[in-house]
């Protein structure tokens, strides 16, 4: 609670220093509606202000890249004059209020990003993190989260194919729900601001919902000032999505921009009219009028201030010449779409905005959006004591227990176990280019009309983040580039959501830099450039902040979808091999913490280079359809990947693991670079060759074929078995009949 | 005694309501103009068995906030008991 | 699409979602895709028509509950009792009923929750616009994705249903055995999917157009889409 | 006279009721085992425009044959209008 004698500025979150400038830059006093405008655009989420001058070290070019950072969303080449349009965006804070209309608006928000570059939404991945399921608040947040992003999303028929999800006590208080969308559009339709052609004149128009009291939390300390108690009482907490309303604006849009009405187009997110209205005029080069009586307002008597930053979700703003403004007008209408002219652009950069006649603020365009704060916090490692050093490597730990037991443990633990209970609440079908969905390494969405697809997986190491940020997010980008390739795709760029907790905390920006560090180096070594993201801060409560957690989402692209390698074992009487090194790591692994009960010691080493070879590797052997099953080895080592492919393809193995480690090592080691592959006896001599070529080493380990699954030497079970520990542990969790 | 319950739940006024809206956008295509502050809620009956009917209403109350209601975004009334 | 291709047609309603899925299942299948409107005051004299799977007005209030009032629900209704050939897949199976042009109702699935999955269908009648082209007893894959798709009568209704043979298909496994492991939502008698008595007015919660390309699916509407494209060309309708 | 309205839908006795059922089993484990008979409906509140209380009512009912509610499966019932 903030001491009523606070100046109001820094009721609203602005620094004394910020307030310093605004005066500046005004050469007065700001009006209370102009601070609630700065307050808005200055804000960590609205201005990057913390993240900036980090994410500038991020490699963003490269030959697919189309659009980067710094538009709604990244786009990149596909071929044949096709773009893929992608970003990633969290709904942490609101989902842990009220999960499912928090996850719910979060998928509103994101598809909205790739409707404004002109994209038709064509797939949606969810990478979640909530703490343990045996607490009874975390089941409901899980289960809250979950069905918000089903309600919300098979509504609108974007098909979700994929996501992930992981378990944490650090994430208890604060679940981590980031939601990825994926759209395709004519590269020569995106909307960008590059092909912003508006003029002194053109119109603003503002489509879809009424705008309500909402999301202006953070600036309703205005209210004590400017309103009664009454609107107070009437300010909600959260937004309840309407899916409908999201879907009406998808056709309407993409109609409009199919149509060649628009001039430019924005969507409503974070600051709302603010920012929506000070970017256009901004890109633009150019001011704007705003008239706040033209605005559709759900409720009576809002004020300035509230229709100026309400965040109202399922809203967009079209720049459009006055004579396509009638055709504006027609096309929302047959979609139902309400329009009204809150707008026009004029000469210079001045944004004035009225309301009931009256000048409620007069600030430049460019102030808000471009001349925000920067900030370059002071950073600081842990203390020596942290966990993360080799002294408490758990493949020293001693480990008597039955490798069976431990292995079915690491099974059914709720981070490897069947994510089936979520993602069959998904439509993962709509649209009818769904290739390879959950269950795939990647999944793969068809281009329509073609044989290409792209290949997305979305992909956070947060336990290794943990224990080394660099790592994490290396790991991360590594682990989503084996996905893709390990389906045949090539990884052509990533987007990211940044997890992380409050970056006034030395530590915590200390985090931050070195995953941005690992990113970097990770993107520049396997040319998969950053084509955007987002940044999620303050994911933490009394001072304990969530594990330093980058998401990933990566695309490729596979040229022709008959040449995608399936996860599973397709048949019996295939070669199995190991693709990479093994060696003593189980630092930050599942088994550690699944059976050894530590998270602790050193994640595994990432040969940058090793996985770049193993990436073009599994592209080229795919590519020679040499490969009739490919899965990543990732976490639980590569038992759990045998295991995953068996269960998926419906065939038992029998290998023997490679190496003379300690069998728990060899059979949990979490050795990055590695892949499980299977192989038509008629091509073995070919792979060992092109292995060799790429000099990436494989060991062959034995068979696939019947119902049974054989570790020689360690246990003996069946893929039925398998099937039924992997699939039923998170409905046993959730006290569900299985 | 067994006393049976309604409990009514609706939206909390300021929320904006999506089926609220699509009921009224529907009703003027069906010939009726004259309708509007649609508001969609649930209506939940139930019977409790308990040595009054105060002692019941109390239960009620307590299961409305608890369980049949979303605190966050709803508010709720319960109608009148009457002796099952 | 080549000449004397039956045109079917595909309605699309504010808020259809798999409408443009239906048109590439019919042009797959060699018909000719017709898009409507809900708007339209008639049917562009289509040989059939299908109400696709979706969330027509957000499914607010009840599934199908609003769209049953669109102007060209009319020219259905008219169609149907010319004896047209009439689809309805998963929403438009809800529209169907809220029209009163199928029995029974279709209510929040058992576990509460959306479910997307492949799923075995058992043909019950071949007297029908989408079984023409199978046998009773066969079984189709298909898959269902629905939050309400609990098939629901009063009892008197469901005799009816039972007695006058009106179910076209019930959930069961691959060999056709039916149980409560293999219905995805509760349905009663496992109903999947009803016709009227004519035949010629079918619904269903399982998705044939998601069933027609091998690439992406499996391929058990085929079937359904051959017999309604023979039930057009046929032209009952006309 | 503008006249509020609430329209109270419930589905038909016999017929299954999962949301019912949910609530029902969630009840127990909460510590209330003395809870029976629960069904989940809607709750519609409208308000309505006309000459009088008879004519709106009127109206409403007719909205609720048609629209608020689906005669298959449900019942409705309607509550006393007072004047906005
Ligand atoms: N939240 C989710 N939503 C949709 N699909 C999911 C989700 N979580 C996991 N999956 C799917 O389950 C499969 C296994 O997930 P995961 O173990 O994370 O794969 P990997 O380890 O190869 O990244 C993948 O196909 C993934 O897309
Ligand atoms: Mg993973």
């Amino acid at each position: 609670m903030t001491a009523p004698e606070e100046p109001l500025h820094r009721r609203l979150g602005l620094q004394d220093d910020e307030y310093d400038r605004i005066v500046e830059t005004l050469g007065r006093d700001p009006r209370p509606a102009e601070l609630a405008m700065y307050g808005a655009m200055w804000s960590e989420h609205c201005s990057y202000k913390s993240s900036k001058i980090h994410l500038k070290t991020l490699p963003t070019e490269g030959p697919a890249v189309l659009v980067g950072p710094g538009q709604d969303a990244g786009a990149v080449d596909i071929g044949d004059g096709m773009a893929a349009v992608f970003k990633m965006e969290s709904h942490s804070h609101p989902s842990a209020i009220e999960p499912y209309q928090g996850a719910a608006t979060g998928v509103g928000g994101i598809v909205r990003d790739i409707i404004s570059m002109g994209a038709r939404p064509v797939a949606l991945l969810d990478p979640l993190m909530f703490g343990p399921l045996t607490a009874e608040r975390n089941r409901w947040l899980f289960e809250g989260v979950v069905a918000g992003i089903g309600g919300y999303g098979n509504c609108i028929g974007v098909p979700t194919v994929g996501g992930e999800i992981h378990f944490a006590g650090p994430h208890s208080q604060n679940p981590t729900v980031d939601v990825m969308c994926v759209g395709i559009a004519r590269a020569d339709k995106l909307a960008t601001s590059q092909s912003l052609t508006a003029n002194a004149g053109s119109l603003m128009v503002l489509y879809g919902a009424a705008t309500g009291r909402d999301g202006i939390g953070g600036v309703s300390v205005l209210a004590s000032a400017t309103l009664d108690a009454s609107s107070e009482e009437s300010r909600p907490a959260v937004q309840i999505g309407d899916p409908f309303a999201e879907k009406l604006l998808i056709e309407a849009s993409l109609e409009l921009i199919d149509r060649g009405l628009l001039e430019g187009l924005q969507d409503l997110g974070g600051a709302g009219i603010t920012c929506a209205v000070s970017e256009s005029a901004a890109r633009a080069g150019m001011g704007a009028h705003l008239d706040l009586d033209a605005v559709p307002l759900r409720e009576a008597g809002m004020a300035a201030f509230e229709i100026l930053t309400s965040e109202s979700q399922e809203r967009m703003l079209a720049i459009v010449h006055p004579s396509r403004l009638a055709d504006v007008e027609a096309v929302c209408a047959r979609w139902g779409l309400t329009t009204a002219v809150i707008a026009e652009l004029v000469e210079g950069g001045g944004l004035r905005v009225t309301l009931g006649g009256e000048l409620v603020a007069e600030v430049p365009a460019r102030s808000l959006v471009d001349e925000g704060p920067e900030y370059d916090r002071p950073m600081a490692p842990p203390d020596a004591t942290a966990m993360s050093s080799a002294s408490n490597d758990p493949a020293l730990l001693p480990f008597d227990k039955d490798v069976r037991e431990a292995f079915f443990s690491v099974l059914t633990s709720p981070n490897i176990a069947s994510k089936r209970w979520v993602f069959e609440q998904y439509d993962s079908i709509v649209q009818g280019q769904t290739v390879a969905g959950a269950g795939s390494d990647a999944a793969l969405v068809r281009v329509p009309d073609s044989l290409k697809a792209i290949a997305l997986s979305s992909d956070g190491k947060g336990r290794y983040g943990a224990l080394d940020p660099y790592l994490g997010a290396a790991h991360a980008v590594a682990e989503a580039a084996r996905n893709v390739a390990a389906t045949g795709a090539t990884p052509l760029a990533i987007t990211n959501c940044l997890n992380f907790g409050n970056p006034e905390r030395p530590l915590v920006m200390w985090q931050f830099s070195e995953s941005i560090r690992g990113m970097r180096d990770a993107c520049l070594a396997f040319e998969t450039p950053v084509t955007g993201g987002n940044v999620s801060f303050y994911n933490e409560s009394s001072g304990s902040a969530i594990w330093p957690t980058p998401v990933i989402g990566m695309l490729g692209l596979l040229n022709d979808h008959r040449l995608r390698v399936p996860t599973g074992f397709p048949r019996p009487g295939l070669a199995v091999y190991l693709l990479g090194e093994t060696f003593a790591e189980l630092g930050g692994s599942e088994f550690a913490e699944a059976v050894l009960g530590v998270v602790a010691g050193q994640p595994p080493r990432l040969d940058l280079d090793a996985e770049a070879a193993l990436l073009r590797f599994l592209q080229a052997a795919a590519a020679e359809t040499l490969l009739a099953s490919g899965h990543d080895c990732g976490d639980g080592g590569i038992g759990i990947a045998l295991a995953e492919s068996a269960i998926e393809g419906a065939h038992g193995f029998a290998v023997t693991v490679p190496g003379d480690l300690p069998a728990h090592v060899a059979l949990f080691s979490e050795s990055a670079s590695r892949a499980i592959v299977s192989v038509a006896p008629e091509h073995e001599v070919r792979l060992t060759a092109l292995a060799a070529d790429h000099g990436v080493p494989l060991s062959r380990i034995g068979e696939t074929g019947g119902p049974r699954v054989l570790f020689d030497g360690l246990f003996d079970t069946t893929v039925d078995e398998l099937r039924e520990a992997y699939e039923t542990a998170i409905p046993r969790l959730l006290g569900e009949p299985v | 005694m067994r006393c049976s319950f309604e409990v009514l739940v609706s939206l909390k006024p300021g929320l904006s309501d999506p089926q609220g809206k699509a009921v009224a956008s529907a009703l003027p295509a069906l010939g009726w103009t004259n309708v509007s502050g649609v508001r969609v809620g649930k209506h939940i009956a139930l019977e409790v068995e308990a040595a009054d009917e105060a002692a019941a209403r109390a239960q009620v109350e307590e299961m409305a906030v608890r369980l049949l209601s979303n605190p966050v975004i709803e508010e709720f009334r319960i109608l009148e008991a009457e002796e099952a | 699409m080549s000449d004397g291709a039956p045109r079917i047609g595909v309605i699309t309603f504010p808020g259809s979602l798999d409408d443009r899925d239906a048109q590439r299942a019919v042009t797959f299948m060699g018909g000719d895709a017709v898009a409507l409107w809900h708007a339209d005051p008639d049917l562009r004299g289509v040989d059939a028509v299908v109400l696709p799977g979706g969330f027509s007005y957000g499914d607010y209030l009840r599934c199908g509950a609003i769209a049953r009032f669109a102007a060209v629900m009319d020219e259905v209704r008219a169609f149907a009792e010319r004896g047209g050939p009439v689809l309805g897949i998963c929403n438009g199976f809800q529209i169907l009923c809220e029209s009163g042009l199928l029995p029974g109702a279709l209510i929040r699935n058992r576990s509460l929750r959306f479910i997307c999955r492949d799923v075995f269908l058992r043909v019950e009648t071949s007297q029908s616009v989408v079984t023409s082209e199978l046998t009773a007893g066969e079984t189709v894959e298909i898959p269902v994705k629905h939050g309400e798709g609990q098939f629901v009568a009063r009892e008197d209704e469901l005799r009816r249903i039972e007695d006058e043979a009106l179910v076209v298909f019930r959930y069961a496994s691959a060999d056709g055995a039916t149980g409560d492991a293999q219905n995805p939502n509760g349905s009663i008698d496992h109903i999947a999917g009803i016709r009227n008595a004519r035949g010629n007015v079918v619904g269903l919660m399982p998705h044939p157009e998601h069933a027609v390309d091998p690439d992406v699916g499996p391929t058990g509407g085929q079937p359904l889409f051959a017999s309604l494209l023979a039930a057009a060309m046929a032209g009952a309708g006309a």
